[in-house]
């Protein structure tokens, strides 16, 4: 097959799956919040039926609001965390289905992926502070204080992932998805390598609601502060388009999160290719494989800390992510650093 | 900390806590998209609970107290003619949406023709509809008898 | 936020957070509230005014819609007032029975508050637990009264309904399960790291300051301002309890500061309280009457030979509420003054608020489990909507006021 | 506006709540119904904090003077299309507030009504029949707009 073709095959795939799983997820977290609050909660197809509803019903643009800022900002968010969620996926993609080609080996550079993470964030301030209501600018400067503080944890965690995987696989790029989901960041790694690892990954238990704007870091929409914050002023298909931005956006974060410290697909577990019944079927199971690390993970990170926690105060999430998040990730990068096998390089 | 989270977890594996209570009383074709599809009752409704007024138009004697008594003035007299003692008397219609569901017209009845049933399900689309108002019928016979 | 501009927020009348309107206006800087001001009278009714023209039964039920969640503390107050005017006496039995009740009530109102304070934190979790043991006693209070709100049971000269047989098995089974879950209700809510993040060191009111504001109700105990009506006046059967005493966050060997962190204490020692005091109102209920008179026309032919005023005190889930009725010979008073326990705490929201961030105004405003629909005096119907009163014109305004009411009496 | 939409509430119900001057008793009531006991949320019901996200508005309490102009505008501020549910004796015909100075009236004087939900306070039950009878009329008005 033409290296295109399969490219396009995977972006479509992606994007369709991704917004079905996105939906999903949402009902999926909801009924599991619902679960741990002893209630029945909504059923699992919520999502589906909130976002069509939300298409058909009038969108009101406010009088007072930069009425170009105001409409382009969730179609950028929507579209921004699209590109997020394929530019994730499709090089892991590319890693469990095997197909290996020079093209595809500098798919997914981390760099671009930070930057993604903060472009539909953006978008939603750009929109809340364009909305003209007091409330939505408020809701803009928690945002940008939320996106301000957690970059750093999260620059350390890919930086000490370059450095893992220069030394793992130097002939491969250092900042690409591919390498790091083809060479596990826990191989080759003495016990201090691995307590490292193991802190990064507890400092993204608390970057992934941050990143997806969940309790306790929903401090932009609080809902008791300050009426849905930046959300405030949208109706209709625009919100439809950030609550869509925002599952997807979800799903992205989460899949980095599995992609970059559980990548082992069933094959490498098993130690080969699954055949069942005469068929090879490895490719189905891996993707069922990871869709599985990907529900243990949201719900883990979104469902079970929204419920177990109160929302803090701004003032609460910035120490909380300059101080102890950062000093999490930065031991987390130095144990890698000292780490023998490393030195020894 | 941990107290919240072994309740969250009680919470979790526990039983829920919830009745599947209006699966009877919403319409058809939302059932199914209802939870759990079982028919519930709601949570049983204690003796004395103070719901929905009945009035018995025949035990009436036309005495007026419950209109003196009543806060909330949803109780409205008409006049009829007595057949029987051959003298004016008085009836009384009631109405739902202005009822505080005191019970006080329900004490103050020197022979019980009023009484507040445990029905609570009372939601309709018209505010004074027909069956907002409790013994409407009667007030219409006896119109259109006067009207002859 | 470098710029020192700031800037004016308004919350309310229609704010996801209060579920009453009131309206205030923030002064921010960023997110610090450097000055705070309140706009009330959406929830202004005329119920004083209205209440003037019904009779002394009607009255019953409609002060007890002054305010839903406190739907016994009114009625009992004005009951009070117009028993200690007409000098009706109550029988032993039935001051017991209201006793409970009140006590029921304040069981839900905190467990209420509770699930309402985490909600403005965005602990849902708690606020879902919290109303779901709520239930419980909202259960036992529909068995009592007949209804999971407004409970009517109050009447002049006693009680409508008797705790007996059933009811009475109902209301032990309550008692029983608040003692059990008792102590893991109060570890939630007390030892909870996120809940404590949120609320020490926030909101404080000092001593000094409830003093001098006249705070009441757990507001002012959570002060250290040792005050509760049911202890220090005899109120229904509370004299009969020797343990009874104002709670204060003393009790848990904590110093109080005033800050909502203590106002949580309180209110969650005080759920404790309540139960036992429920428990011994079971246990040493005595036999009788439950109404001096049970004819309600009776009782208003009574009271229309009374002339006298009456006062009546009583301590609600939020703190004193008193009544002042003037009888005058005729079947409707001529006057009903009600004081709620917001209106006294109100006030107590400047302190509280200053210095505070944003994300603090609705749990501050929760913390003193503020009644606006008890407290809303006044309201401005046409024009602007503000003036100043000063406090020489307001206190000829209410001499003024009083010599007019001796004057018709 | 388009019924295609009413397919939809029965699925998804977002609600804004307002007080318009009650005694908290409906509030109370109605944040009882999204408890673990009664637990809205499995209708899809949802209380939110801006009346932009709503499709229904529910409105306890008296329609006092003040608040009044503040209704009027959180209904229109409220997309297209919506309903509006009316909670509690009060709301529906001033209940026990009758002969009031301060009340602008009931609330159907000012903004249309659907559904109406008597009692005194109504049970959560009460209010999540209100919201299946809602669907009812819903249901009715797509059949009429297909008839059509």
């Amino acid at each position: 097959m033409n290296e295109l073709t399969v490219f396009l095959i995977m972006v479509i795939s992606t994007l369709i799956g991704g917004i079905y799983l996105g939906l999903l997820g949402r009902g999926i977290d909801r009924k599991i919040a619902a679960k741990f609050q002893s209630r029945i909660g909504p059923p699992i197809r919520q999502g589906f039926w909130d976002l069509k509803k939300l298409m058909l019903k009038q969108t009101i643009v406010p009088e007072n609001s930069i009425t170009w800022v105001f409409k382009g900002a969730p179609l950028v968010a929507l579209v921004t965390s699209a590109m997020l969620l394929v530019y994730i996926m499709v090089p892991y993609l590319l890693y469990l289905t095997g197909y290996e080609s020079p093209m595809f080996a500098h798919m997914g550079d981390f760099i671009l992926v930070i930057y993604l993470l903060m472009i539909p964030a953006i978008a939603l301030v750009a929109g809340g502070f364009s909305a003209g209501s007091p409330l939505s600018t408020i809701g803009s400067q928690r945002e940008m204080v939320v996106l301000m503080a957690t970059e750093l944890p999260l620059a350390v965690t890919v930086i000490a992932f370059a450095v893992k995987m220069s030394v793992l696989a130097p002939s491969m790029p250092s900042f690409s998805i591919f390498t790091a989901a083809s060479n596990p960041v826990w191989n080759g790694m003495g016990p201090a390598g691995i307590l490292g690892v193991i802190l990064l990954a507890s400092a993204f238990l608390f970057i992934i609601p941050a990143e997806t704007g969940k309790i306790p870091f929903d401090q932009a929409e609080a809902e008791t502060e300050i009426a849905e914050g930046l959300l405030a002023e949208y109706s209709g298909k625009y919100l439809a388009f950030f609550q869509l931005a925002e599952a997807l956006k979800s799903l992205g974060v989460v899949a980095l999160v599995v992609v970059l410290f559980f990548p082992q697909g069933v094959s490498t577990i098993m130690g080969g290719q699954m055949i069942a019944g005469g068929i090879n079927i490895t490719v189905p199971c891996e993707i069922m494989f990871f869709l599985l690390k990907v529900s243990v993970v949201y719900s883990v990170s979104i469902s079970f800390i929204r419920v177990s926690m109160a929302r803090l105060k701004i003032s609460q999430v910035s120490k909380f992510f300059i101080y102890s998040v950062s000093a999490v990730s930065i031991t987390g990068f130095i144990l890698i650093m000292i780490d023998p096998r490393i030195m020894a390089m | 900390m941990l107290s919240t989270v072994s309740r969250i977890m009680q919470q979790f594996f526990g039983r829920r806590s919830t009745n599947v209570f209006p699966v009877k009383y919403a319409p058809e074709s939302v059932i199914d998209a209802l939870a759990g599809g079982d028919i519930h009752p709601p949570i049983s409704m204690p003796e004395g609970y103070r719901g929905k007024l009945s009035y018995d138009f025949d035990k009436c004697i036309g005495c007026g107290m419950c209109l003196k008594v009543c806060p909330a003035k949803a109780l409205e007299d008409y006049p009829i003619m007595d057949t029987e003692k051959n003298r004016p008397s008085k009836r009384i219609v009631f109405y739902r949406g202005k009822c505080t569901y005191c019970e006080e017209c329900v004490k103050v009845c020197p022979v019980g023709a009023i009484k507040l049933n445990p029905d609570f399900m009372m939601a309709n689309y018209e505010k004074y509809g027909d069956d907002q108002i409790e013994g409407i019928e009667k007030r219409r016979e006896f119109e259109v008898k006067e009207g002859q | 936020m470098s710029n020192k501009e700031t800037y004016k927020l308004q919350i309310g009348p229609t704010h996801p957070a209060f579920k009453e309107p009131v309206r205030f206006e923030f002064e921010v800087d960023g997110e610090h509230v450097l000055h705070a001001d309140i706009d009330m009278g959406y929830t202004h009714r005329g119920i004083e005014h209205v209440s003037k023209e019904r009779n002394f039964i009607q009255i019953i039920y409609l002060l007890e819609r002054i305010c839903g969640i406190c739907s016994t503390s009114h009625p009992m107050a004005y009951c009070l007032a117009v028993e200690n005017a007409a000098e009706i006496e109550v029988p032993a039995r039935a001051k017991y029975i209201r006793t409970i009740v009140g006590e029921l009530e304040r069981l839900h109102s905190h467990l209420l508050w509770a699930g309402v304070a985490a909600h403005e934190v965005g602990f849902d979790t708690l606020f879902y637990t919290t109303w779901d043991i709520r239930e419980k006693v909202m259960d036992c209070l529909e068995v009592i009264s007949g209804n999971r709100v407004n409970y009517a049971m109050l009447t002049i000269g006693g009680v409508r309904r008797d705790i007996i047989g059933e009811v009475a098995e109902a209301v032990n089974k309550t008692v029983e399960y608040y003692s059990d879950l008792y102590s893991q209700l109060e570890d939630i809510m007390l030892n909870d790291m996120s809940l404590r993040l949120r609320t020490e060191n926030v909101g404080i009111l000092t001593y000094d300051e409830a003093l001098k504001l006249c705070a009441v109700g757990p507001t002012a105990r959570a002060s250290g301002l040792a005050k509760d009506v049911r202890a220090d006046y005899a109120v229904n059967a509370y004299p009969d309890i020797p343990w009874l005493k104002a709670i204060t966050p003393n009790d848990v060997g904590k110093k109080p500061v005033g800050d909502i962190y203590d106002r949580i204490v309180v209110r969650v020692l005080e759920i404790k309280q309540s139960v036992d005091i429920i428990r011994f109102c079971m246990e040493n209920m005595p036999g009788g009457e439950i109404v001096a008179e049970p004819k309600a026309v009776k009782v208003i032919n009574q009271l229309k030979k009374v002339k006298a005023h009456g006062i009546g005190r009583y301590e609600g889930p939020r703190g004193e509420v008193s009544h002042y009725d003037i009888l005058d010979n005729n079947e409707c008073p001529v006057g009903v003054k009600v004081k709620a326990p917001t209106y006294s705490n109100i006030i107590s929201w400047v302190p509280m608020f200053r210095g505070a961030e944003i994300a603090d105004i609705p749990i501050i405003m929760s913390s003193i489990d503020p009644c606006i629909a008890c407290s809303d005096r006044a309201s401005f119907v046409e024009g602007e909507g503000k003036k100043t009163v000063s406090f020489g014109e307001l206190r000829k305004l209410s001499m003024e006021k009083m010599n007019k009411i001796r004057r018709g009496l | 506006m388009k019924k295609d939409s009413f397919k939809y509430f029965k699925r998804s119900l977002w609600a804004f709540h307002i007080n318009s001057g009650s005694c908290n008793a409906c509030d109370i009531e109605i944040l009882a119904a999204l408890t673990p006991r009664y637990d809205a949320e499995r209708f899809g019901i949802k209380l939110v904090g801006t009346p932009r996200h709503a499709d229904v508005l529910v409105i306890t309490g008296t329609m006092t003077e003040k608040i009044k102009d503040k209704v009027i505008r959180v209904f229109n501020q409220v997309p297209d299309p919506k309903l509006v549910m009316v909670v509690g004796s009060c709301g529906i015909s001033k209940g026990v507030f009758q002969e009031s100075y301060a009340m602008a009236g009931p609330v159907d004087a000012h903004i249309p009504v659907d559904v109406y939900v008597p009692g005194c306070p109504p049970r959560p039950e009460a209010i999540i029949y209100g919201v299946a009878r809602a669907w009812e009329k819903l249901e009715m008005l797509e059949k009429g707009n297909a008839a059509s």
